[in-house]
């Protein structure tokens, strides 16, 4: 099972954690368009590569940021939101590169 | 009036073991189950003890730390820690700014704390605590933890005075260890009403182990 | 089927002819040009060269034809949706799975199961009767039906779940069916090449021309391809085509992962699925269990196994078939999933003139082979989208009309 | 006849301890330690199975946990490994996958007409007439499948348990044993996992005639017992490799999980058969299933036998059966150059003939192929691999060992995501890129020697350290020196075929010359084409060869054709095995018991189990559900709310934060009142709703429905993180108790309770207050949910027992009545409110529902807003409206569910629907599209069985409250 190191709790195993989607920042509603903000609600930042995702911790219900490359799995980097990131290397070995099956 | 007895959480899954039932500050709780010869057994092998009956008291907050030590009471330095915070009771840092405090068998800071009021205290917010607590013992209790929790939780990974907020049996519970009546015991928490489940899938596991369960009276 | 057989008996040397042809070196255009050579594209393939006379199609494969989620999936055809359109699409595709051996001239062992979707809460059950009275509206045949049925048509099931979830009831779609799904593929391969379609695999493509809004050609690891139209039908690799040609869509890629057993002698003729449990399974020509569940919990872009899957799928099956206990499972495996927020396909005309996309298709990819490559081809081949795929269309999001399939949270397959 | 051999040095049989059992009906003996095919063997049984397609007689082939046709079945299991189950006293076994037993199979006339069924063959039959189809599926089924599934085999749930190491090792061959001393010895905590039931892999039977290898093996095996950093998984298989070096190790007893800091893999390989007619006879085996047979077991393989061999290990096999008595009728080395070692020398000097550029071109059958009786030795021409006929020889014999070469037991580096190059000085695929933590050494990683396999797990193991961070004296490891040991292309070609590459699935040479062919000359193609490596040994003696021969086919380098995935498992594992014990975690009210006692019928609400209504004798679901809603509307009901959510929101931010998270206002909302809060997503849709009640300045107690609690608190924590505001959340959904008091009499009841003035003057609707009962603290909140008159007590979830049976003896005379969920959704529905998830699906926009009240647009934010801007222009497409049906309806009862159809096109549907008690009619909520939407008008639904009910449009509640 995946590890993954919660900035609060340290490294754990997937089962403790819920995926919260895409870090997205709000566009501004007062001034988008109505097709900037049906952009922002529906679509995607959905190409394999390093994202900004939501992880939330349920046993002590912490949400944080996870740096993670979606095609190798690799997390780079976990931090509560609005914290400064630390660095991975608290967490036991990284994901393996992906071998397309 | 006041004298209400509350009933522990636990109370429905421990029915089929028609228990003998006793009352610890103001709970009703199981005092025995198979005699305490046979419970003294469970307590070497695999002994599980229902002890929801000890009072707690939650708070949390940015103040929360401030305000426990205006109550002269200690709190732990590190996040995810405990420490006995007055004699006999523990005080459990949940995270960096919420706490619980237990009182044990001894203990006794509970009552004065829950005079509480938020009203005047800026930063600091009570939480409301009846979790089901458990106590685990004996010589297999690493063995159970081993199925029900998927962290290592021997003494070289788990601190003395270290707290995991992790899953057993697949709920979210508090976990941590400590010396009791001379032995090191394994203690769980976990919300009220996972209390019966959890209870039954200890004892599942403890009996196929060679335990089972253990009354307030052979615990201490 | 006797003098079938005796044809390779008496044939002395092997005289089966290649299913296709080895496609080499692309030409330097063609009239359309699909990426992507699994079951979709090929079907494509096949019905813009059959309905509509375009045979100067290129099919380009990044690996070996049908190696994506048509050779991953678990081969469940049906139809029992909750949306009109949703139905009728589907019962489109149904209905040409049908004919398919036969028009292909290569066994699909296209079998008719039944198809049972347990409910084992009254909120399920209120969701299968919806589903039920849509079907029947558009004249698809699935109902409700009690446990007695359930048991009747497979009564090998604790109906209690080892007493964990009591099945209530369950809604019956009597067309769902299974199918070999490496020769849908096979077959419509063989039907395009036959027709002049060429199918190049280990060709990848690397980047797409637009001038003006306009599709010019591909670039691709034999070289660059002109065409004015372009067909994306790639599943899980979506994103990497549709970024190519700065494209924004909802879809996001969860693997979807599924394992077989030993086989064993049959004994469950119908396929069952289970919301509340997330598993489906049937039974397998070759006596396999073919089981899955519903999606991993996260975004990868990756087809690697996990431990968690066949832990929750076993548990559950044998909490609905406990004299399974000792029966093995052999192999696991994962496809890549394009998911999109209301579970139903994107497909048609894109703001790109000339680039067409066949996405989205979450766990539904195969049974839709025949129907969306009937609607693409024609879509492509018209500029203009089959009225079948309509709600389908991409512009539906930021029009905020998703379909209603999002209705049925329920695992689909 | 008894092939036992007098007791052998290392044997793994207890000979003291004699089982009895039977096969296909005969009894036999065997000893504890026999595996069944050894104890069978021993007895002088050959034929142990029937292969899967053409029904051949077959034996032993690797006696390693991959002999797929030797699979046999104890009455209660099937498709148990012969090979490798241990035998059992008083076991009555069967051969599976036979019509009429193993030696009359009545299918075995399939193998006869075999050239009927070339590969593919039912792709491209049974199809035309497709009416046919049908009866061909089941006639295919039928013959397909191997063993029979016992419907009454008893539910298993092992245990899995969860371990932890820094150096896992995987195989304890030397390599294996040596990479785990020498990590052990460095201070590391090693976990050293065998499939065997003893250590040593291949020293516990490779012996070439010698004991050298079971001292060395004694020796390690000894220091290994003596360490105290090594715990030892001994008859345990690494079922896989997982993300972040996950293992899962199973044992017949269970699983357990290993998570490790580095993992080396020293699987080892297989030895892969030539390919030649009739290499599936019983009596053909490799080589090291030989070896096994002699020195675990005791078992003489056979009397006279030939070793057909490419490498150095033949004639290491010759030597062990030269010295367990077997006559060794030929060694054929397939090598033009033949081979020059010790091992050589000593067999020429025992006067064993070799003939060297020689092949065995067929396995001579005795009839029904149930054994051989001699095989054809020809000269081997290994550019064409042909065999010269004409100076072929015949020789006697009953067996033959086939060591031509090796496959890697790759499976698990191939899983960790390695990268593999073929190497030509061993014809092997040899790791050469490995991923972080992952170790290869021994055989699966090219080396061959004895010597240089355990230098190499020393090597292994010092790189492993080195990641741990404890770096130590790098080992050197001496490369391959002297021939192959794997052929590159051991097959000989034979016009009648029958030389088969995969024995699970009866597939042979021309079936790959056949599939190229057609165009199915990719691996993996040709893999789902042909199934090769698809049965249930996964390919481990058919893939290397398959990929040899599409190699030869396409004339391109092994290194080109690449390898097939191999995906979990390593071996088959038990869904028991896999599954555990299932948990199934659920919540229960401190009134559980209560509800229990009373007859409740339980549901589960996410993961709570709630009474929908209690059962009363000679009642029926319905009927009760009625006379508990009639409680409530003519004096008084109770109902356990204790699941809905409950949720503190405190601090001085506290008013602000409710009014981004809802769309209504609260700033101004006064201490000791309640509003309605609604919830909706970015997209506008609607989530959840419930009531806030502000109990003080900077503290406001939220209850939400039951099944939404736990994500909506989650979606709170999310974006108070968002918004930093000074805000406190506390979920105190399991820490109180709620009890709902509900009907006309509900104050009465209440009134004989608490110390409070409850007048509709003094606590309105929508206000709160805080009091005791019996001493207990509790918040009371006036709300209209289910009735006018209806009070929401909340309390300490310890105390929610006591206060529930003091409303109970306090309400006795006014005919208090427990309700349940079922009941609450009528009571409701009566009062014509909507519950957001049963009245409202993934896409409900607020303006649907009518719910224009709850949203105040001109706040600057909130949830769903700036959707809703974007929604607000666009026209209706449906909206929920109140209805009722005629007074004396007497058609079929619509269902939730039931859809609105007019002019034969769907308009909606019914969300609610029920008989009011109250209103004396059937009453529901159901969508309709926007122009039949007005207060009178009807339109209509339609049943189950296709009636139509005219319902007519109208203004809630239903009944005169």
């Amino acid at each position: 099972m995946k590890l993954l190191n919660c900035p609060m709790n340290g490294v754990r195993p997937l089962s403790e954690f819920l995926f919260g989607g895409e870090f997205r920042e709000m566009p501004n509603p007062d001034t988008s368009s109505d097709l900037e903000w049906a952009s922002y609600v529906h679509y995607r930042n959905n190409a394999p590569g390093i994202k900004k995702e939501w992880w939330y911790h349920s046993p002590s219900g912490t949400w944080f940021i996870a740096e993670r490359n979606t095609l190798t799995d690799e997390v780079l980097a976990t931090y509560l939101h609005g914290k400064a990131p630390t660095s991975e290397k608290t967490t036991k070995p990284r994901a393996k590169k992906e071998q397309s099956a | 009036m006041t004298a209400l007895i509350k009933t522990t959480p636990v109370a429905y899954a421990q029915h089929e073991h028609n228990p003998t039932m006793g009352v610890h500050k103001g709970m009703e709780v199981a005092m025995s189950f198979d005699g305490v010869t046979a419970e003294k057994t469970h307590k070497q092998v695999m002994g599980v003890t229902d002890v929801s009956c000890f009072a707690k008291f939650g708070i949390k907050g940015p103040k929360a730390a401030d305000w426990l030590a205006k109550q002269g009471i200690k709190t732990p330095d590190e996040i995810n820690a405990w420490v006995e915070g007055a004699p006999g009771s523990l005080v459990l840092r949940l995270g960096g700014s919420e706490f619980l405090v237990e009182d044990q068998l001894s203990g006794n800071a509970c009552e004065a704390l829950s005079s509480f009021n938020q009203a005047n205290t800026a930063g600091a917010y009570q939480v409301a605590r009846t979790d089901a607590a458990f106590i685990l013992s004996g010589s297999q209790v690493l063995n159970l933890l081993s199925e029900l929790c998927v962290l290592d939780l021997r003494d070289k990974a788990l601190g003395s005075n270290a707290i995991v907020m992790t899953q057993v049996a697949g709920i979210s519970a508090t976990l941590m260890r400590e010396s009791l009546t001379g032995e090191q015991v394994y203690r769980i928490w976990c919300d009220a009403s996972y209390g019966p489940y959890m209870w039954e899938m200890l004892i599942e596991v403890a009996k196929e182990l060679g335990g089972g369960a253990v009354g307030l009276t052979a615990r201490f | 089927m006797a003098y079938q057989l005796l044809k390779f008996a008496l044939g002395g040397e092997y005289k089966e002819p290649r299913f296709f042809r080895d496609c080499q070196t692309p030409k330097k255009s063609y009239d359309a040009v699909i990426i992507g050579g699994g079951g979709h594209g090929l079907a494509a393939a096949y019905y813009l060269a059959k309905d509509h006379g375009i045979t100067n199609v290129a099919v380009l494969e990044k690996g070996y034809i049908g190696g994506g989620n048509t050779g991953r999936n678990t081969t469940i055809v049906r139809s029992n949706y909750l949306t009109p359109d949703g139905v009728n699409f589907y019962d489109a595709s149904v209905k040409l799975f049908e004919g398919l051996s036969t028009e292909l001239d290569i066994n699909l062992f296209y079998t008719n199961r039944g198809h049972f979707t347990l409910a084992h809460t009254e909120s399920a059950m209120r969701t299968m009767r919806w589903r039920a009275e849509v079907n029947k509206h558009v004249g698809v045949n699935s109902r409700v039906v009690g446990t007695d049925e359930i048991a009747k048509a497979c009564p090998q099931i604790d109906l209690s779940c080892s007493g964990k979830a009591p099945i209530q009831g369950a809604l019956y779609h009597e067309p769902g069916s299974i199918a070999r799904h490496d020769a849908v593929a096979w077959g419509y391969a063989r039907g395009a090449d036959s027709m002049g379609v060429e199918i190049f695999q280990n060709t990848e493509v690397e980047s797409i021309d637009v001038k003006d809004g306009q599709v010019q050609g591909v670039h691709t690891s034999r070289g660059y391809i002109s065409t004015g139209k372009v067909l994306s039908a790639v599943a899980g690799f979506t994103p990497r085509i549709t970024e190519m040609v700065n494209l924004k869509t909802p879809i996001v890629i969860h693997p979807l992962q599924a394992c077989v057993t030993e086989p064993m002698k049959p004994w469950l003729d119908t396929i069952l699925v289970s919301g509340s449990l997330h598993v489906y399974v049937s039974q397998s020509s070759r006596g396999e269990l073919v089981m899955g569940s519903s999606l991993d919990p996260y975004e990868v872009h990756s087809t690697k196994s996990t431990f968690d899957f066949v832990e929750g799928l076993t548990s559950h099956i044998v909490d609905m078939f406990p004299f399974l206990s000792n029966v093995k499972v052999v192999r696991q495996w994962a496809g890549m999933a394009d998911i999109t927020p209301d579970f139903a396909p994107i497909m048609g005309k894109t703001p790109i003139k000339g680039f067409y996309l066949d996405a989205g298709w979450g766990t539904w990819g195969f049974k839709a082979t025949p129907i969306s490559g009937k609607t693409m081809a024609y879509t492509m081949a018209n500029d203009k989208a089959h009225d079948l795929i309509h709600s389908f269309r991409m512009s539906r999001f930021e029009e905020y009309e998703l379909t209603g399939e999002k209705g049925a949270a329920s695992v689909g397959h | 006849m008894s092939m036992r051999l007098p007791k052998q040095v290392g044997e793994w049989i207890s000979r003291e301890k004699q089982i009895s059992f039977t096969f296909e009906g005969k009894e036999y003996k065997g000893y504890e330690g026999d595996t069944i095919t050894s104890a069978l063997l021993a007895s002088g049984v050959k034929v142990l199975g029937r292969s899967f397609k053409y029904h051949r007689p077959r034996g032993v082939l690797s006696l390693a946990n991959h002999d797929i046709n030797a699979l046999v079945t104890d009455g209660q299991d099937t498709n148990m490994r012969a090979d490798v189950v241990k035998l059992k006293n008083g076991m009555t076994l069967k051969a599976v996958n036979t019509d009429g037993g193993v030696i009359n199979d009545k299918s075995k006339y399939i193998d006869s007409i075999s050239p009927l069924l070339p590969v593919g063959f039912y792709y491209k039959a049974f199809h035309k007439p497709a009416a046919l189809f049908p009866f061909w599926e089941k006639v295919i089924r039928k013959a397909a499948g191997l063993g029979i599934v016992n419907f009454n085999y008893p539910r298993i749930n092992k245990r899995k348990l969860n371990d932890f190491c820094d150096v896992l090792v995987i195989g304890a061959g030397p390599s294996g044993l040596s990479a785990a001393l020498s990590a052990a010895a460095n201070g590391m905590e090693v976990i050293l996992v065998d499939e065997n039931q003893q250590l040593g892999g291949s020293l516990s039977y490779d012996r070439a005639g010698g004991a050298d290898s079971q001292s060395m093996l004694d020796d390690l095996v000894a220091k290994v017992s003596a360490s105290a950093n090594i715990k030892v998984y001994a008859g345990a298989y690494a079922a896989g490799y997982y993300q972040d070096h996950m293992v899962p190790v199973v044992t017949t007893d269970g699983i357990t999980k290993v998570r490790a800091k580095a993992v080396i893999v020293a699987t080892g390989v297989f030895e892969q058969p030539p390919v030649f007619h009739n290499n599936d006879l019983p009596g053909v085996m490799l080589g090291s299933a030989a070896q096994r047979m002699i020195h675990r077991y005791g078992v003489k393989p056979f009397n006279t036998g030939v070793v057909v061999t490419a490498n150095a290990h033949g004639y290491r096999v010759a030597l062990d059966l030269l010295n367990a008595g077997v006559k060794i009728a030929a060694v054929v080395d397939m090598r033009a150059q033949g081979h020059k070692d010790e091992q050589v020398a000593e067999l020429i000097r025992k006067g064993v003939k070799i003939s060297t550029g020689y092949c065995v071109y067929e396995a001579v059958p005795v009839k029904g192929k149930l054994g051989m009786s001699g095989a054809m030795l020809c000269p081997y021409n290994e550019e064409t691999a042909t065999a010269d006929v004409d100076k072929g020889i015949l020789v006697d014999c009953d067996g033959i060992a086939m060591s031509a070469g090796w496959a890697p037991a790759a499976a698990l580096l191939y899983q960790s995501g390695i990268g593999m190059g073929y190497n030509n000085d061993i014809q092997q695929f040899v790791p050469n890129r490995l991923p972080k933590g992952i170790f290869a050494a021994g055989r699966v990683n090219g080396v061959y020697s004895l010597e240089a396999r355990l230098a190499d797990g020393a090597r292994a193991a010092s790189e492993a350290l080195g990641l741990l961070g404890k770096k130590i004296a790098t080992v050197n490891v001496a490369s391959h020196q002297g021939q192959s040991p794997s052929h590159p292309y051991p097959f000989v070609h034979h016009p009648k075929g029958k030389n088969f590459v995969d024995f699970d699935e009866d597939i042979q040479i021309k079936d790959f010359i056949n599939a190229a062919k057609e165009g199915f000359d990719n691996i993996e193609l040709m893999k789902r084409f042909t199934t090769v490596g698809m049965g249930p040994s996964q390919g481990k003696h058919s893939n290397m060869n398959a990929i040899r021969i599409l190699a030869k086919i396409r004339n391109l380098p092994v290194e080109k054709i690449g390898t097939t995935t191999a995906r979990p498992f390593f071996h088959p594992t038990p869904m028991g095995h896999l599954g555990g014990r299932s948990f199934h975690s659920h919540r229960l009210t401190s009134i559980h018991s209560w509800h229990k006692a009373a007859g409740a019928f339980f549901v589960d609400v996410g993961a709570w189990s709630r009474p929908a209504y209690y059962q009363k004798a000679g009642l029926n679901k319905v009927d009760t559900i009625q006379q508990e809603a009639q409680a409530v509307r003519k004096s008084v009901g109770i109902i356990d709310g204790g699941t809905m959510g409950k949720i503190e929101v405190c601090g001085p931010d506290a008013a602000e934060f409710l009014e981004r998270f809802y769309t209504g206002v609260y700033a101004d909302q006064k201490v000791g009142r309640s509003r309605y809060v609604l919830l909706l997503d970015e997209l506008g849709v609607v989530v959840d709703d419930g009531i806030a009640t502000r109990l003080a300045d900077e503290l406001f107690f939220l209850t939400i429905s039951t099944s939404n609690a736990a994500a909506v608190y989650r979606e709170m924590q999310r974006w108070l993180q968002v918004w930093q505001l000074n805000v406190g959340l506390v979920n105190v959904t399991g820490a109180y108790g709620l009890i709902n008091v509900a009907g006309p009499n509900a104050s009465k009841v209440l009134s004989n309770l608490v110390s409070l003035d409850i007048s509709d003057a003094a606590f309105p609707m929508g206000s709160a207050q805080t009091s005791e009962i019996l001493g207990v603290p509790v918040r009371i909140i006036r709300a209209g949910f289910v009735a006018k008159q209806a009070y929401e007590i909340y309390m300490n979830t310890a105390h929610a027992l006591n206060i529930w049976n003091a409303l109970l003896d306090a309400g006795k005379s006014e005919g208090i009545r427990a309700f349940g969920t079922d009941t609450q959704r009528l009571l409701r529905l009566e009062l014509g409110h909507h519950m957001p998830g049963y009245d409202t699906d993934g896409l409900t926009n607020p303006f649907e529902v009518r719910a224009e009240k709850a949203i105040h647009m001109e706040k600057p934010f909130f949830i769903g807003k700036r959707s809703l801007e974007i929604i607000a222009k666009k026209p209706l497409v449906k909206v929920l409206v109140p209805f009722n049906l005629a007074e004396n309806y007497k058609g079929e009862m619509p269902q939730d569910c039931n859809l609105v159809i007019e002019a034969g096109s769907i308009k909606g549907r019914v969300t609610s629907i029920a008989f009011s008690p109250a209103a004396q009619r059937i009453v529901g909520l159901a969508y309709v599209a926007p122009h039949q939407a007005e207060v009178g008008n009807v339109f209509d639904i339609r049943t189950d069985n296709g009636g139509i009910a005219k319902a007519t449009i109208v203004k809630t509640p239903f009944f005169n409250a």
